[in-house]
């Protein structure tokens, strides 16, 4: 299995899950996080002073897949998360040796 | 004025201004957290705004001359004011404050800040000051109209202006597909709480005196608020099964929506009645925007706007001479329901008309509507340059 | 009452009131975040039922008629209630209100919605109108037992139904095993502020008047906050190493409570001392529940029903014939003091035992606990179906 | 006083002491998430230092005898102290806490817990009795400046010992290199919305009666803070194009302090210059200290040291006779520049001197800053072994 | 080394830990996560509307144990902080190329 | 590509972030975690009652960077985040089998 881990725009998130659902994707988990990349970050005022602030808040999302599924996952997620304005984010795909359902302890595909 | 009456004035017009920054939580609560800091400028900057309108010619207006349609500028700058009449205009700024900032919740997360900072400096000139002058001291109040603390010039006032608002800004990306979940209810109980205290100011301040019909307007208020959010919580428990702590802070705002204008009016025992019926009609009401597709995002008009219109109608049912000096029609005055229909007509549509034609003006010039990118990062960070909440451990 | 006790009473029952959203927020700051609607709920709500009860008979049994035991029904629905009588009435409305309020501390993270709903129901038909009587105008009072602002009737009162209740709803999971730590005391501290505000209108208030024993009462009332924190952050710096903020805000609400009943019975420098000594046994107290192991949520039992004690017993010593017309036992008036036992016993078996009762008649027919499920998940999501916070930045 | 006179000053003190949670909240909202109990802790202690010192003998230092430079010991724990004399005792002592209070900010996130509370208990007792004295009952008033709410013994008080005492302090970790962001603006605007709410009786209680004189205050109060934060927000939207929430709510307060010397002796269209000044000046002023390079983390120089110097010279130009009963320079009477400026520099070096030498003396015996580790850590875990938030599901 | 990621019910957390503890882990990482799966969402009602809220609080733990540990830890992460009911959450093995201690510099194994 | 994932102390996090820009990285996502491991917790007291609390406030930084530049880059989060104290946390390297730039759908090395 392949676990896919994306950082994509947060307001993207709603449109990425729904895509995911619709390509078969049973499972997910998100978190909130800051990302620092090209995009640069935002200034933040506070009484005069200003600030360039690096960090801009992106989500994260991994959601582990089929080898064979991770392709078309990526793809749906880079095609749905893209707004081509930079800060889009990235995906990153790495092997997964094992998954476990804790429910029932299946492993592997039927853990997904 | 004697000294008691005068303490309790001053005390009234600073529980009346701390509602303000009430409202601010209230609402600030509610919106998503990218939003929080404009829902709250838009309020607190609102206190400025029409500070400087009501001293300068705002309260002229409303309360200058004898004419019965609009007062004149004789009071322009709080010239001549002093004692008795400068308390009175400093109690009803507060009242001049928060009906424009009522507004702000229905236009909550997608006005240009700068929209909002031009539209509320004209409402505050040309349509505030005017439904004030009508109800307190101009035609509709020499009809026979009555309003004990501004069900007509606030609650339906704002309700109107917020529904024509929404009504030319247009929907939140995602209104009606996502949920758009408030981001922080316990800030929006910090300000209910702030308005149920400071609204004892608003109703029982407007007695204008320390005595029994003040004391009246403060049981009725209280009652008026407490089965509001009985009536809605109920409403709501019996259809969805939950009882929210959303819908308790909601309903006793409608309650004491409804109870404004009847507070020294009515006595205990017809305060249930506002206080019931209110609750469970905004129920109902804050669903009528998904039914007709405006985005009202805080429910302005199912809160105020009807809340408003229930407490006005009521009133001229329920009205008691013995409490206020007037009767209802069913004490046998069947008039007042009719005077009470004008009143509700008149601002429904002085305020609708005026609030359409400063808002066409403010979107021809400033333009009303955030970007699309300003929008989707939330207003905190693209307008005011500032995050609401850094959380993190460093 | 003239108008300026009018305007002080008014001040004052808008200031009670705010307690009530003020002790939401500070219990609220106390809990886990997955039950923080759960307790702003339970506390908010009570408003609205103890004022229906309230203004239906509840005032009518603590205040009408000459009997010493209960009262009568002759105020029901505030009937023939105005001015300075209806006043008193709503001042008093917000005493019955926090009352039971108080007791939803205790009972945090896993009482039923609804059971409480029945709970505080009965309890404020049944036991608070009665113990109020007693006091303020029945037996307890006419037998020499003084209680200037609510030492009994409300503190004890509450506490000991806290404790009992407890008993029968048994501990939250991880009691005693798991850290369950305050998910925001910034909140808990905005609800001490509002609390220590409010407390000003809650005993300055008592003295139903603008007068000289209102101000020793205000006197009184800011040294007991004041040396209440400042004895129990002693108490716990000495014995743990650090000064805690909450320590601040629960000494503070300690002092408060052990001064109530004193606060126009004795002048400022006895002040100092309910203030120490609530402030210290306080501190010691909540440690009680690990002891003894019922679990008392946020300490109502260790703050409420001990420094109710301490205030009520401290009282029968301290008190001067100068400042509210009663000598305690130092001052030559040993009787005082057992009087004051008399009182508190008769509010500890008094209310233990009717609250006992309805406890179980709720238990027998809604059921106390929400489910194991319910608790694991939080009640807010379970019960109330709402989050307290969604802080994500979409 | 009547019991109408009596009314108010109860419901001020009141007043002014929550204003000090307030600024608890206003100060905790602006420091990172691990340091906001330990500001809270800061104001919230003070409050019952505050409290021993002033009963004890701050009063009496303070308001006691005849002589111009110091009071006497003769007020000594309240003794002879009842009815008026001690509802001004109160009132007083609500200024003498929020006094010392306001210094915190400048210390925030670096200074020991127990340093603070030693400086405190030294400041309240050395340094505000003799400036409250000097102005109020004493030489500086007899010279004929004047300060109607305290611009010299709270504002430049207080602001030029927090920067004495950061020059001794020295710079947080990061002061100029990092963001150091606010962690909780919400937070911050609810202890904006305590403090002006506050500041009516700060103000209009000042008047010590329920009369002309305290509407006036309550007015030129109300102008002022609108008027400061519309100044604050007009000069940072133009320079650099955000307007922020926190600019209104810091101009607010900018407003608020500078009209606080001037609230009853100018009226209302003066009170615009107050305001809008004021608002502008301490705009440009917060950035003086990354320019000089003392690190006032809050802003307490800038917005009381600087708003207190512009409210009392302003004040020596526009007082007006009919009014409070002085003319300033620009009708006709130069002289109260004049003393106005010798009241600004006497308390300058008076409380600078004396604040230097508590702050050497402190550092001495407990040592004045946290360590490296604590300060990394954040005082919140560190020193008072709490934590702000927990907002874990759990 | 092998990087053992679990997605578990935040209530579960504390008992979860006591167990690695007792299995001799050193060390581990929480983050708090939403999760979209199998178990519906709840409903949330607010102002009338109800929602349903797809992602579930959850509780993300990392840890990194070496290669021969891996199975009795994903073992003991599953037996205790399964519940039975839907939503217990995931376990997800990778592998971890190499692991450094930042105090001393240890790399591998020591690191742990 | 490797996937560097770091756990600091939440004060270094600025240092660090330099450090790896010095470094020439280009992006870098960072989330709030909690840690427990060798470092003791710390003890909070809530009216009276002192509770051991085992999680300590850490830093999560994920950066992924090109194979050949992996070990410089653990090599510079190691020195910067150093301080010598217990608690300075981990360094973890995994196998990036893909990365996706979503704003272009570069892949590999040009995605980073
Ligand atoms: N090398 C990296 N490692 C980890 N996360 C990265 C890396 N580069 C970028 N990111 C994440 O992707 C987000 C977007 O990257 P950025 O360079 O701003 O724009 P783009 O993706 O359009 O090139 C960043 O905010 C960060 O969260
Ligand atoms: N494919 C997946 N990728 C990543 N996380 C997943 C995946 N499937 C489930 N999860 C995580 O596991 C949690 C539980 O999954 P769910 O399908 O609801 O129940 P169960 O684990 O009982 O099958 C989810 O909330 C989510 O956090
Ligand atoms: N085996 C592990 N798996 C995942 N994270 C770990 C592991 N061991 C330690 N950590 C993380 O590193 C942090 C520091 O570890 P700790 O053992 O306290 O000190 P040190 O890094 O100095 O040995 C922990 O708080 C935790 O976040």
């Amino acid at each position: 299995m392949k676990l896919i881990t994306a950082f994509i725009k947060p307001f993207k998130l709603d449109d990425v899950k729904d895509a995911l659902k619709a390509a078969g994707v049973s499972g997910m988990t998100v978190a909130d996080v800051n990302g620092f990349g090209r995009q640069s970050g935002q200034t933040e005022v506070y009484r005069g002073a200003e600030y360039q602030v690096d960090f801009v808040p992106k989500v994260r999302l991994d959601v582990v897949v089929d080898d064979g599924d991770a392709d078309t996952i990526v793809t749906t997620i880079e095609e749905t998360a893209r707004t081509g304005d930079i800060g889009d984010g990235k995906i990153i795909v790495t092997d997964a040796e094992q998954v476990v359902r804790i429910r029932t302890g299946e492993r592997g595909s039927d853990a997904v | 004025m004697d000294s008691g009456d005068t303490a309790w004035i001053l005390m009234s017009s600073a529980l009346v201004l701390f509602m303000t920054p009430g409202l601010a939580l209230f609402y600030g609560g509610m919106v998503r957290a990218k939003n929080v800091l404009n829902m709250l400028m838009m309020n607190f900057f609102t206190i400025s705004i029409v500070t400087v309108i009501w001293v300068a010619v705002g309260y002229s207006i409303a309360f200058g001359g004898d004419n019965s349609i609009i007062g004149d500028f004789k009071y322009w700058m709080f010239q001549d004011l002093e004692g008795d009449g400068l308390l009175f205009a400093m109690f009803q700024m507060t009242f001049a404050i928060i009906t424009p900032a009522l507004i702000s919740g229905a236009v909550a997360d997608r006005m240009k800040f700068s929209a909002w900072v031009v539209f509320v400096s004209l409402w505050a000139l040309l349509v505030y000051p005017v439904v004030a002058h009508w109800a307190w001291a101009g035609w509709l109040g020499e009809l026979g109209a009555i309003d004990f603390a501004g069900g007509l010039v606030v609650h339906i006032n704002a309700g109107v202006a917020a529904l024509v608002l929404v009504l030319l800004l247009g929907k939140r990306k995602g209104f009606g597909d996502e949920a758009i979940r408030p981001h922080s209810l316990p800030l929006t109980l910090i300000g209910t709480g702030m308005l149920w205290f400071g609204w004892f100011g608003f109703n029982a301040g407007s007695a204008i005196a320390a005595d029994g019909l003040a004391v009246n307007a403060m049981v009725t208020t209280q009652i008026g608020a407490a089965l509001g959010a009985l009536g809605w919580v109920a409403a709501e428990w019996r259809k969805t099964g939950a009882p929210t702590t959303l819908g308790a802070a909601s309903g006793a705002i409608a309650g004491l929506v409804a109870i404004t204008p009847a507070a020294g009016f009515v006595g205990p025992v017809a305060a249930f009645a506002f206080g019931i019926v209110a609750g469970v009609a905004c129920y109902y009401a804050v669903s009528l925007k998904f039914r007709f597709g405006y985005d009202d995002s805080l429910d302005v008009v199912g809160v105020h706007l009807v809340g408003g219109i229930v407490g006005s109608l009521l009133l001229g049912l329920l009205a008691q001479e013995g409490v206020g000096g007037t009767d209802g029609a069913l004490f046998g005055n069947a008039a007042l329901i009719w005077y009470q229909l004008v009143g509700v007509v008149a601002v429904l549509v002085f305020s609708g008309v005026v609030t359409y034609v400063i808002a066409r003006v403010v979107e021809a010039t400033v333009g009303l509507r955030a970007t699309d990118k300003e929008e989707a990062d939330g207003l905190d960070i693209s307008i005011h340059e500032e995050r609401g909440y850094v959380l993190d451990a460093r």
